[in-house]
């Protein structure tokens, strides 16, 4: 990995915070920011992130074909890699646990694409706003991969109760509140850029003027809740620990090679190979204990936000970057 | 009279309140935002921004035979997601 | 109505939000903006809108004919409107149900106000800053007579512990916690315009620039309340239903009659016809729990909420911008 | 030992505060944001942005004498807007 | 079957918890934001901002030899901030 | 005092919604500003303080021979204050609470100082960012006198259990929640400022624009709080009340002697008076009521706030800054 991409993330404010909101849980410094307080942060930012996506969306024309082509590919992405990942699970775990955990790095994290867009800025790379659209699009699939293989390979003699109908596997899919608000704001976004301009601009202070800082903000809450997380992570065991460090580095090359035989550019490529690597700690986990009470939430938790979430963050991102440049040739406009 | 206290994931908040107006119980209280860990599973205050759910704790005060109408109801959705129940005496002020 | 007006008011920002607050409780979705965080946003608008509209008095100078006559009767209308409306709930409810929903519909809503001047500004339509001030002087004459109401046409046998004392009722009207930061707000916004124009600069980023994107944030949120809100409205009875669509457009009705014999402006106008049909959902359900714990607060509070605020919202501010296009002429500067 | 458990409207909180002063309570505890319903009325979490208010619980141990003494005083509290006063037994640890 | 409640400072809230689970509990629920007043402090809401912490109020339902085995060491982390403990009966549902 | 210093600073934004707040409570309005919602504010506070502050010390090149001997008398001062008012405390007072009380003088309020750069601004007068500098590092030190004290002239019989260790007492100086968020985005500040200033740019409106505005939302709840924590005071007995009033003064005082022997420059010698005058409700309080659980919490906590802090955000500013305009020669540049 570049040395100078590592210590251009490392030292951009949103890595920052995260890592002082570590060290606050590691001094055991009594800094807190209690609930719901994290809450608003989040949905502000999934409320944000899908307003500007939407916008980005409309404004680069929805309809070309590479635009298609990336979207397709990341849904297939988003199929795929859970699968892969409920192969491997299986060795160690049982198909309640292994498809819970594998859904989670199927899906992706928001906060790690939006923190992979600010270093994709600060290297004054730039990159298409239907990439926003990517990312929505990767929520729900692996959340239905998931529940399907729970409804399929689960062991004959599971209650009735908890059958998986298709119509709740649906709704847990896409009607799961993080992937309903981020959808939801894209496609208001997109109406209003399309209809209605000025309202854009009203919009603009609130939605991507202070976007960064409350960026930031959420991001020490995040250092604190992964590194609260992390004992847990202990007790998980060291396949589980190995896993949540190789699947998103196993996930990224996946994605660097599929970004180059779409021809991605750079700027394109990076954030598709991040959406790969990353992993979901609001959307599946909150539908896999909804519809799958038998797993652990404690596994699939703490390997998203206590490890593959700060990997990615701190060592991830310029790692993708490396990776992209030297797989994916320099665009020439 | 009694007193029924219920914790239980907020995910089943709405199912147990069915069961309780079904039962046709006098009233009841519900508090959102309790953490907690039982046999199995520890419920934390970051699950509610993941949108896991915190737990709720319903207190009931109603007559045995209301509790009575309702036990089996209740114990199977409790047995979904886990969660307790417990009764104990009440007298009204 | 004019089908145009209504389909730009749609596709406001403000108004999706709000549609896809509803859509989330009717699919189920677990979308959640959990307590206390709407306290925050409704708070930050009270309190934006206050400063706002006191530097709107400032700059348009108080003290001339026009502004004197608006202001008195909007005091009027939030006087006589509950009157009537008590004669018209009279033939199905008790005196303190009468009393607590006619306030609720005398007096004003302040989303309600905001979501009709930025439809005003979409137009391109100006009105004068002083209407704020009709908004602050309309919330309280209505929770007065409300209470006056319950104290003079009450049963005999009501409880001593709950008579009415003229300072208790005084006390609700006007020191209600919404009412109190709107006009102290004002007041604030104000003395500051006049004394500090510097000050009014600094607090401009946040009073005015998020704001309209702080508005889309809690009409989501008002969406959803509203959907959760419609089920108990089911159990209030179609005469309150009825009383619920209709009681606006008789008010707005009246509003546009009021305001084409004071000879206001297309801007102003509307404004004013939307504060009279607009009812409140905060100030007044408030101040009728405190006082009249007889009223059943799942009336007032389900009709403003669950029925009339949606509906001025989505169909009530294009149909009374329909209205004032017809009754007022068109002002020539 | 007693235990006095109290819910009520937040906005009767200092009425009953004052209550359990006067009597010499040796403490209580106040959980505020609890919802619920009771034979009448139903408090919902947005009534708390609306300004409605949501309930508090009230918890105080104490002896029953203090109880007998504050009884007429909380009865008549509770009676204006509800509210629920349950006694119970309890033990210091 | 044993209710425990115990109520006292957040900034305590490790320590206790920390006990719970030394006793091997089954369980145990928490809720925060509690305010109160004792024989000698009172626990308002501002001190959550300050930094002061309100309390915490602790709920177990555990076998009364569990309880045995918690006493000494929970009075003592109670003796330091203060706080409040008591034992009733309850019955799983 | 200068009255026309005393009604530009009761004029401000700030101090205008600390007063309604005040009202509010003395009118019984149910105005309520519901936990955790004042800790978003105070939090935000703190993270936008420091990280300006940090900002402000890159940009005035640290390591010169002025800014050097400011700091150093800063902390100087945080020593020496909690050692003269713990002789005047011990007058009337046991150990342990003379020690917090005057830990609490010895540190300061990050919110009056913030208020005094604002007055500072209006009235054209600058000071250097490093001034923030002085703030972070006056936090702690009076903590760690007040512990020492405590250590040291706390009563033999003292339980064991509650024996001071000297990590506990570091810990509790400078990992305190608040005293480590400021001096964490401080140096975030500083080092995002010396590598990465288009990143400086991008927090810009998160951390500048909105600030003045949160500001006044926190002194509308400052205002609540201080005045709610009245009744309280009258308890404390009068000595403590004048103490809480006396001491700024005095303070300021020896501030001011202390600014012109260093021969500051108006706008800094200003907010180094303010600093000395000022007393702390976070980080204070907080350690104290950790470690010396013997005091009572309402003294310490009732003087800070509902009495030291409304007097020198209302009557102190305009006093120190008159203070300083009759002993600090204006600087010629
Ligand atoms: N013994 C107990 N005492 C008090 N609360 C409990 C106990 N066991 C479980 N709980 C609560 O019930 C929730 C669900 O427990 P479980 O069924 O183990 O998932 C926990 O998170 C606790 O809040
Ligand atoms: N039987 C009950 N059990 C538990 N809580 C109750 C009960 N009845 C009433 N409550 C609580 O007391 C509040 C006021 O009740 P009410 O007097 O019916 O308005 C309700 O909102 C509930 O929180
Ligand atoms: N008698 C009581 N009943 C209910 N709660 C109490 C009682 N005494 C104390 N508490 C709670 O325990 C906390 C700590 O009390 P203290 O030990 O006096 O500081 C108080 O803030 C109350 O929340
Ligand atoms: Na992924
Ligand atoms: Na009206
Ligand atoms: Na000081």
């Amino acid at each position: 990995m570049d040395l100078s991409l590592l210590l251009q993330n490392i030292f951009a404010p949103t890595v920052l915070f995260f890592f002082i909101g570590v060290i606050a849980v590691f001094c055991k410094s009594d800094l807190e920011i209690p609930a719901p307080l994290p809450k608003l942060f989040s949905l502000y930012l999934l409320l944000a992130i899908g307003f500007k996506g939407g916008i980005g969306i409309q404004e680069s024309g929805i309809l070309n074909n590479q635009v298609l082509l990336t979207l397709s590919a990341a849904i297939l992405m988003s199929l795929l890699i859970p699968l892969l990942g409920f192969i491997i699970l299986r060795l160690k775990f049982n198909v309640f646990n292994s498809a819970a955990i594998a859904a989670s790095y199927g899906s992706i994290s928001a906060v790690t694409f939006i923190t992979a867009e600010s270093f994709l800025a600060s290297q004054n790379i730039v990159a298409d706003g239907f990439m926003v659209g990517a990312l929505a699009l990767m929520e729900s699939p692996a959340i239905l991969v998931g529940l399907l293989l729970v409804r399929f390979a689960a062991p004959k003699d599971r209650p009735g109760s908890r059958k998986l109908h298709l119509s709740s596997i649906l709704h847990e899919s896409f009607l799961n509140g993080s992937v309903y608000l981020l959808i939801t704001s894209l496609i208001i976004g997109f109406l209003t850029s399309l209809s209605n301009p000025s309202a854009v601009e009203k919009m603009y202070p609130f939605t991507h003027s202070i976007f960064y800082g409350v960026e930031c903000f959420f991001l020490l809450d995040m250092g604190m809740v992964a590194a609260q997380r992390l004992p847990s992570l202990k007790k998980a065991g060291s396949f589980l620990i190995g896993f949540a460090i190789l699947m998103p580095i196993f996930n990224s090359i996946i994605g660097v090679l599929v970004a180059r035989s779409l021809s991605l550019e750079t700027g394109n490529a990076f954030l598709f190979v991040v959406l790969c690597a990353s992993a979901s700690y609001l959307a599946v986990p909150a539908a896999m204990r909804m519809t799958v009470p038998e797993a652990r939430s404690s596994y699939y938790i703490s390997t998203t936000l206590g490890l593959t979430f700060p990997f990615n963050i701190v060592l991830g991102i310029p790692l993708y970057m490396s990776l992209v440049n030297k797989f994916i040739p320099i665009s020439t406009f | 009279m009694k007193r029924l206290d219920l914790i239980f994931s907020e995910r089943e908040l709405q199912a147990i309140l069915n069961t309780l107006e079904n039962a046709n119980v006098p009233g009841y209280t519900v508090m959102k935002h309790a953490t907690g860990r039982g046999p199995e599973r520890v419920v934390t205050e970051d699950m509610e921004f993941t949108g896991l759910g915190a737990n709720a704790h319903v207190i009931v005060f109603c007559e045995q035979e209301i509790i009575d109408k309702m036990r089996d109801e209740i114990r199977s959705v409790l047995s979904y997601y886990g969660g307790v129940a417990y009764i104990s005496e009440a007298t009204p002020l």
